[in-house]
């Protein structure tokens, strides 16, 4: 169904970025023209959220890049899912810069980067095609290295320089790996259930594959190839910090979903027989990211790693080829980022009103800064996997989705990652809570003002709805149902 | 006269043509070098001209007293040409030389080379 | 048999080349109408190939016999599809010619703008001739006119060592024509006949040899030369640097391709007759474009100096070009092509970018120009345009081009190749980010810079509308492949497919 | 440096007598050059182009687009030495530093030999022209003797030039030739006089067009040719005398016009 609606919500944050660049607006009017678009593109992203339910494809077809590629936008039920919940969090993380982020000469350039990696992964969201996907995605890599460098301190600007290596090296494999599948099936257009043809030269399958999951591998931090990680994470600042874990790398997860279901297809993937080894990397990223990040002081060091554990889920499930899993690992994608989003909101919080960025620093910030902790403490525990919070309900998918797919070892890092996650965020909520107060550092102990809190809190609450709603419908298992129907034909 | 099947003529355009590389290469002094670069463009138009001259031929420069066969006309058109050509890269490149000189005081590459 | 555009095929090289003698007079009174006279010229110039090329799209190729002479008699002007490629340039020369306007005031004084134009335009209609000529005499005396003028822009900016970039860039040039000329007069001799078509028939007929050869080898040799190929390019980093970024951005973008467009012409030529062996000569393009492109980049990660970065940029990208070439698969030789355009496009607005920041600035290296986007921020914003762009990152008009030569290199079973391109680029980002961040986010050293301020409209319009064109024919790729892939097509049959 | 200038030369002979080895004999009437094209021009140029010389003919009529821009070359010759920064002039403000570190160009930035310094060495009289006495050129030591020759023959040089011009359709001459002698007699009058004196033989108006001269006259005529005979450069085959004219503008362009252009490049250059 050709539809403007995609077209409109990855276009609309531009707006902001012509009106922060070029516009000689008063700072009252910026605002507006950087929040009006956000918002917009959230309920257009919501409308569409409604048409794939209703089980209709919007698309656009919007440019012809070459005699035989177009450049299209085409929402299924899993880039539906995944586009509202950029278009949501890039609102929160937007709200929550204008406290964070510094005037001066380089606010506008902050918010020009911020709204344009925002139209990109939006893109990426909508991609009716490895090409678009490919644009998309190495658009808004090489962007956020504006943001990841924003501070402009050495460590940022080395941080930079490590993120920007890895992810054009994982871009141009995933050039490579569309080249490849160009090559071999002369179309790039995803089909659920994937279009490569079976009977292609394996070689150049396997070597596709590769290309596509170590490139896409880099972005989703996968475990030999986590590297840029916990550099650019604590150096760029807290609400791109959130957006970079929750929806960015997530990227890199969807990419492989989209290869791994959209262009190769379950029956595929199996034939070639990749799966297993997709599944030793994905546990150990799981594993080795949680036990790293227990050993971290820095928070925002920490929470990096806790990313690179809990994104390992997504691959996991990829590799383990069920339904359910895989309706699972949707689910995990959109409640892990309001969850990693809460987390660093928080970590935020505390930098901004206090500098404190260590977590033995952070004793006795549970009784100063009580709504911070709090909305700390429940992402925390929506992490680890309590109930009713939105972590246990995508952990619980997961973990069901195993058992049918009868993947003991998944089950099995399943837990353990979970017990690890209480082993690494836990400490920080005893911390907060209940560690003697230490010495106050400069003027700690406040709550920060309402425009940074306002979006931690919304964060937090969505954790609690997520958790709470799930099973009704419109809310992400119902979508992520919808795609898995798509992709293993009826579920 | 054509031993080991070589038509000496052509074989004399080439050494000439060699002199001149070498001049180019291989001496320092600017001026020299251009003059090897003269040196290998008349070596070019004397084989075009050379090529167009036909056994007993006259000049193909049709009035009483001359008859045919008469050399080929077109490499002289084209060698001509060549001449203008050459003598305006001449003109360019002496006038380059005249303002390196002037600007730093020599014309050998070595000491070029030496200065700071 | 043609449309009424045909008729302006000789008019369309004329006109620039009688512009340039009258520019002189013109300007006789006052020094400075000379630009704006060059840009005139231009513009209908730019009218008259569009004509040309909406000839060409409604009609096909066509001929001019130049005097009235049929093709082998006189001199034919040919108009096929590759000779399109003279629209792009002559439009880039129309945008690039009032960049030059203030640009020149520090570098020249008034009086010798009217020569300066005059050579500009020289270059213009030289480029022109060159793209279109059917005659294998005639394309070396456009090559002379093109070389000649080339020589002279290059000089025109400064003393001492411009002089001598530019003597440098003369002698080997000129060797290079000379042996152009040598291979022509041996194809004559052979042949009897100069028009290319004619001669490429005579050819078939001779059925090879070694003269044939050496003369295949001599032009190639030359054409490697003009094009700046790895072993041959030591003339280009200092000649490119050194001239006014105007010229550079002429020589980088355009006059390099005269290499790229005369082997083409000679390929047609030699595999129209049939008397070359592919496999071996692909094989070595193939080779020396991968080595180009790796030495090119080589040397420019460790340049300071912005300008010589972007000359070695130049020559990494002839590396592409000939890499594709070399592929000969139709989707490689189709990148290729389109490469030309679009790195004449994408060089161009990298020139005049780190042109306007010079001449803002006064400073031209990574180390002085530290926080210059904070001044200029749409000059530096048009850089990053065009470094993204260069480096081949979607989805600018780089991306593109490496997207089908990679293509095509899978296609010519040749994936290591096609590998090696996709990640040579990045090599090449490793200087352009160093750029980047030097422009963006370190702090300014130098008063001038942290002072500096934007250009004049006559200088930042041009800057932006290429930036703006590097995007534009980044998503919209589809454009110049009108042009190539009829091309191609006409190309592809001499060249083993 | 010489080894390895031998060692290429060598490489580059090679090939090059391999080529000319296989080429066919040169002066035998079967080659290719004298039975293709070139034969049809000695068949039937004189009745086409009206010529005798048919070196003439083929330059002006068969070939005429490249003689066109053959004189073009020479006019971007004279752009190119005019074009160049003069010796004397100061430079304009704020000239752009020269780049850095490229191997093998001299460094810029540090000292370099003062100009003059090197000047009064002297290669070719190099005296900027202010200096220069208006009347005689007293630097140029030249002998009395042959400052009167030169004077008394150069008008004959000149008739000879004309001489050469328009005797060209039917000998070997035309107008390059006598473009080279025209340049030759202001040289050489330029060397015994001095430059300003044999400057001053051009009227300072007429020089912007004189120089260009060569390339308006082929316009012009490439123009009338199309108005004629509706091809570019054409020349209408059956009124030999619309031909004449036609060729004969042209060789008194390229004379007057390269002429021009050639001495004002000698004197262009001394800077």
């Amino acid at each position: 169904m050709s539809s403007w609606w995609p077209g409109v919500a990855v276009a609309l944050p531009l707006v902001g970025v012509a009106a922060v660049s070029f516009g000689r607006l008063t700072e009252r009017w910026r605002i507006a023209a950087l929040v009006v678009p956000a918002v917009a593109a959230l309920a257009v992203a919501l409308l569409i959220v409604g048409d794939v339910l209703a089980g209709r494809t919007p698309e656009l077809f919007v440019l012809r890049m070459t005699p035989t590629l177009w450049l299209v936008l085409r929402v299924d039920a899993p880039g539906a899912l995944y586009g509202a919940t950029v278009a949501a969090l890039g609102l929160l993380a937007l709200v929550y810069s204008f406290g964070y982020v510094q005037r001066g000469p380089r606010w506008s350039r902050y918010f020009a980067f911020l709204m344009a990696s925002f139209t990109c992964t939006m893109g990426v969201a909508y991609a009716g095609n490895l090409l678009t996907f490919l644009i998309f995605y190495e658009a808004f890599s090489v962007l956020t290295y504006a943001l990841v460098v924003h501070e402009q301190t050495p460590e940022a600007i080395r941080a930079g320089a490590k993120y920007i290596a890895y992810i054009l090296v994982g871009g141009s494999l995933v050039l490579a790996g569309i080249l490849l599948t160009y090559f071999l099936a002369g179309d790039l257009t995803f089909v659920a259930g994937g279009f490569l043809a079976a009977d292609a030269a394996r070689g150049q399958l396997l070597a596709a594959f590769w290309c596509f999951v170590v490139g896409f591998g880099v972005k989703a931090a996968l475990v030999p190839l986590h590297g840029w990680v916990p550099d650019a994470h604590p150096a760029a600042p807290a609400p791109f910090s959130a957006v970079l874990s929750g929806v960015m790398v997530a990227a890199g997860a969807f990419g492989i979903m989209r290869v791994a279901l959209d262009v190769y297809g379950a029956p595929l993937v199996r034939a070639l027989g990749v799966a297993p080894w997709l599944t030793v990397i994905a546990s150990v990223t799981v594993l080795l990211g949680a036990l790293l990040a227990i050993g971290q002081d820095d928070l925002k060091r920490r929470l990096a790693y806790s990313t690179i554990s809990q994104m390992g889920y997504l691959t996991l499930a990829v590799s383990l080829l069920g339904s359910g899993v895989m309706a699972g690992a949707l689910v995990h994608l959109v409640h892990h980022a309001f969850l990693k989003g809460t987390l660093f909101f928080c970590a935020g919080l505390w930098i901004h009103s206090s500098g404190v960025r260590r977590v033995r620093d952070l004793r006795g910030m549970g009784a100063r800064m009580p709504l911070t902790a709090a909305a700390f403490t429940l992402a925390a525990l929506g992490m680890i996997g309590v109930p009713p919070l939105s972590g246990f309900v995508s952990k619980w998918w997961l973990g069901v989705g195993m058992l049918q797919v009868d993947a003991a070892i998944g089950l099995a890092v399943l837990l353990a990652g979970a017990l690890l996650a209480a082993a690494y965020l836990l400490p920080v909520v005893y911390a907060a809570y209940f560690a003697p107060a230490g010495p106050i550092a400069g003027h700690a102990g406040r709550e920060a003002p309402a425009t940074m809190l306002a979006p931690t809190l919304v964060a937090a609450a969505l954790t609690i709805v997520f958790g709470l709603g799930s099973h009704y419908g419109g809310f992400p298992l119902q979508l992520a149902q919808a795609a898995v129907a798509a992709w293993f034909g009826g579920g | 006269m054509q031993p080991f099947g070589l038509d000496l003529d052509y074989v004399a355009v080439v050494a000439l043509f060699c002199v001149g590389l070498y001049m180019l290469v291989a001496k320092s002094n600017l001026l020299k070098k251009l003059l090897g670069l003269n040196v290998m463009e008349t070596s070019v138009f004397a084989f075009i001209v050379t090529a167009g001259m036909v056994e007993g031929g006259d000049p193909p420069i049709m009035v009483a007293g001359t008859s045919a066969p008469y050399a080929s006309p077109i490499p002289h058109a084209m060698v001509l040409t060549g001449i203008v050509v050459a003598v305006s890269v001449t003109a360019v490149a002496l006038a380059l030389i005249v303002q390196i000189h002037a600007h730093f005081g020599t014309i050998e590459i070595d000491e070029l080379k030496e200065l700071p | 048999m043609t449309g009424p555009w045909a008729e302006a095929l000789p008019w369309a090289i004329v006109l620039p080349l009688v512009g340039a003698a009258l520019t002189p007079a013109v300007a006789v009174r006052h020094p400075r109408v000379s630009g704006f006279w060059a840009w005139g010229v231009l513009l209908v110039t730019a009218v008259l190939t569009a004509g040309l090329v909406s000839e060409l799209v409604a009609r096909g190729p066509f001929s001019y016999g130049l005097g009235g002479w049929a093709a082998s008699y006189g001199i034919e002007l040919r108009f096929d599809h590759f000779s399109a490629w003279v629209l792009p340039l002559v439009v880039l020369f129309v945008v690039i010619v009032p960049f030059s306007w203030r640009y020149l005031d520090h570098v020249m004084p008034d009086e010798r703008r009217p020569p300066f134009y005059a050579l500009l335009l020289l270059n213009a209609g030289g480029m022109i001739g060159f793209c279109v000529t059917g005659d294998l005499f005639n394309l070396f005396v456009f090559t002379e006119v093109v070389s000649l003028s080339s020589y002279a822009l290059v000089a025109v900016g400064g003393r001492g060592l411009a002089a001598f970039a530019a003597l440098k860039y003369l002698f080997i040039g000129a060797v290079s024509s000379l042996l152009m000329l040598f291979a022509t007069a041996q194809l004559f001799v052979l042949s009897g006949s100069l028009n290319m078509a004619d001669v490429s028939l005579r050819l078939g007929e001779i059925g090879g040899g070694t003269a044939v050869m050496v003369a295949f080898a001599a032009y190639a040799v030359s054409f490697m030369v003009k094009a700046a190929m790895f072993p041959v390019h030591v003339w280009l980093p200092d000649a490119h640097a050194i001239a006014p970024s105007p010229v550079s951005a002429v020589l980088s973008g355009m006059v390099v391709k005269v290499g790229i467009v005369g082997m083409l012409r000679i390929y047609q030529i030699y595999f129209g007759a049939e008397v070359l062996e592919l496999g071996a000569f692909n094989l070595a393009l193939v080779w020396l474009g991968a080595i180009s492109i790796v030495m090119g980049a080589f040397f420019a990660i460790f340049q300071d100096d912005i300008k010589l970065m972007l000359a070695y940029s130049t020559i990494s990208n002839i590396g592409y070009i000939v890499l594709g070439l070399g592929l000969a698969s139709p989707y490689a030789v189709i990148g290729a092509a389109v490469h030309v355009f679009n790195h004449a496009l994408i060089k161009a607005t990298l020139f005049l970018a780190a042109g306007s920041i010079i001449h803002q600035t006064g400073f031209r290296t990574l180390s002085d120009l530290r926080g210059v986007a904070r001044t200029m921020p749409q000059t530096s914003a048009a850089m990053a345009i065009g470094a993204v762009s260069i480096v081949g990152l979607p989805p600018t008009a780089g991306f593109v081009c490496k997207w089908y030569i990679a293509l095509g290199a899978f296609e010519a079973n040749q994936a290591p190749f096609g590998f090696a391109l996709v990640f040579g680029a990045l090599f090449i980002f490793i200087y352009y980010i160093r750029m980047l961040n030097a422009f963006y986010f370190q702090p300014p050293v130098h008063a001038s810079v942290a002072q500096a301020s934007e250009t004049p409209w006559s200088m930042r319009g041009p800057v932006v509308l290429l930036a703006s064109l590097c995007l534009i024919l980044g998503v919209l790729g589809g454009i110049p492949l009108t042009f190539v892939e009829p091309a191609v097509l006409d190309l592809l049959p001499f060249w083993g497919q | 440096m010489r080894p390895w200038s031998l060692l290429l030369v060598l490489l580059v002979a090679l090939p090059l007598v391999a080529g000319v080895a296989t080429l066919p004999p040169h002066d035998a009437p079967d080659a290719p050059i004298h039975t293709q094209v070139g034969a049809l021009y000695l068949e039937r140029g004189v009745a086409e182009t009206g010529m005798k010389n048919l070196v003439t003919a083929v330059l002006l009529n068969y070939r005429g687009f490249d003689t066109f821009i053959e004189v073009v070359v020479i006019f971007t010759a004279l752009a190119a030495v005019l074009a160049l920064p003069k010796g004397s002039a100061p430079l304009p403000k704020g000239n752009a530093p020269l780049p850095k570190g490229s191997a093998p160009v001299p460094k810029g930035n540090a000292p370099l030999p003062q100009p003059d310094a090197a000047r009064s060495q002297g290669v070719g009289g190099a005296r900027s022209r202010e200096e220069e006495a208006p009347e005689v050129a007293s630097d140029v030591p030249v002998s009395p003797v042959v400052r009167f020759v030169v004077r008394l023959l150069a008008p004959f040089i000149a008739m000879f030039a004309v001489a050469m011009l328009f005797r060209g359709h039917i000998t070997p001459g035309g107008g390059f030739q006598a473009a080279a002698v025209f340049a030759a007699v202001f040289i050489a009058l330029g060397l015994v006089l001095g430059q300003d004196r044999a400057a001053r033989l051009v009227p300072v108006d007429w020089r912007p067009w004189l120089q260009g001269v060569a390339p308006l006259a082929f316009a012009l005529v490439a123009w009338i040719g199309w108005r004629l005979t509706g091809a570019f450069l054409g020349y209408p085959i059956d009124d030999h005398t619309v031909q004449e004219a036609m060729g004969f503008v042209l060789e008194i362009a390229i004379a007057v016009g390269g002429g021009v252009v050639l001495a004002r490049i000698f004197l262009e250059m001394e800077t």
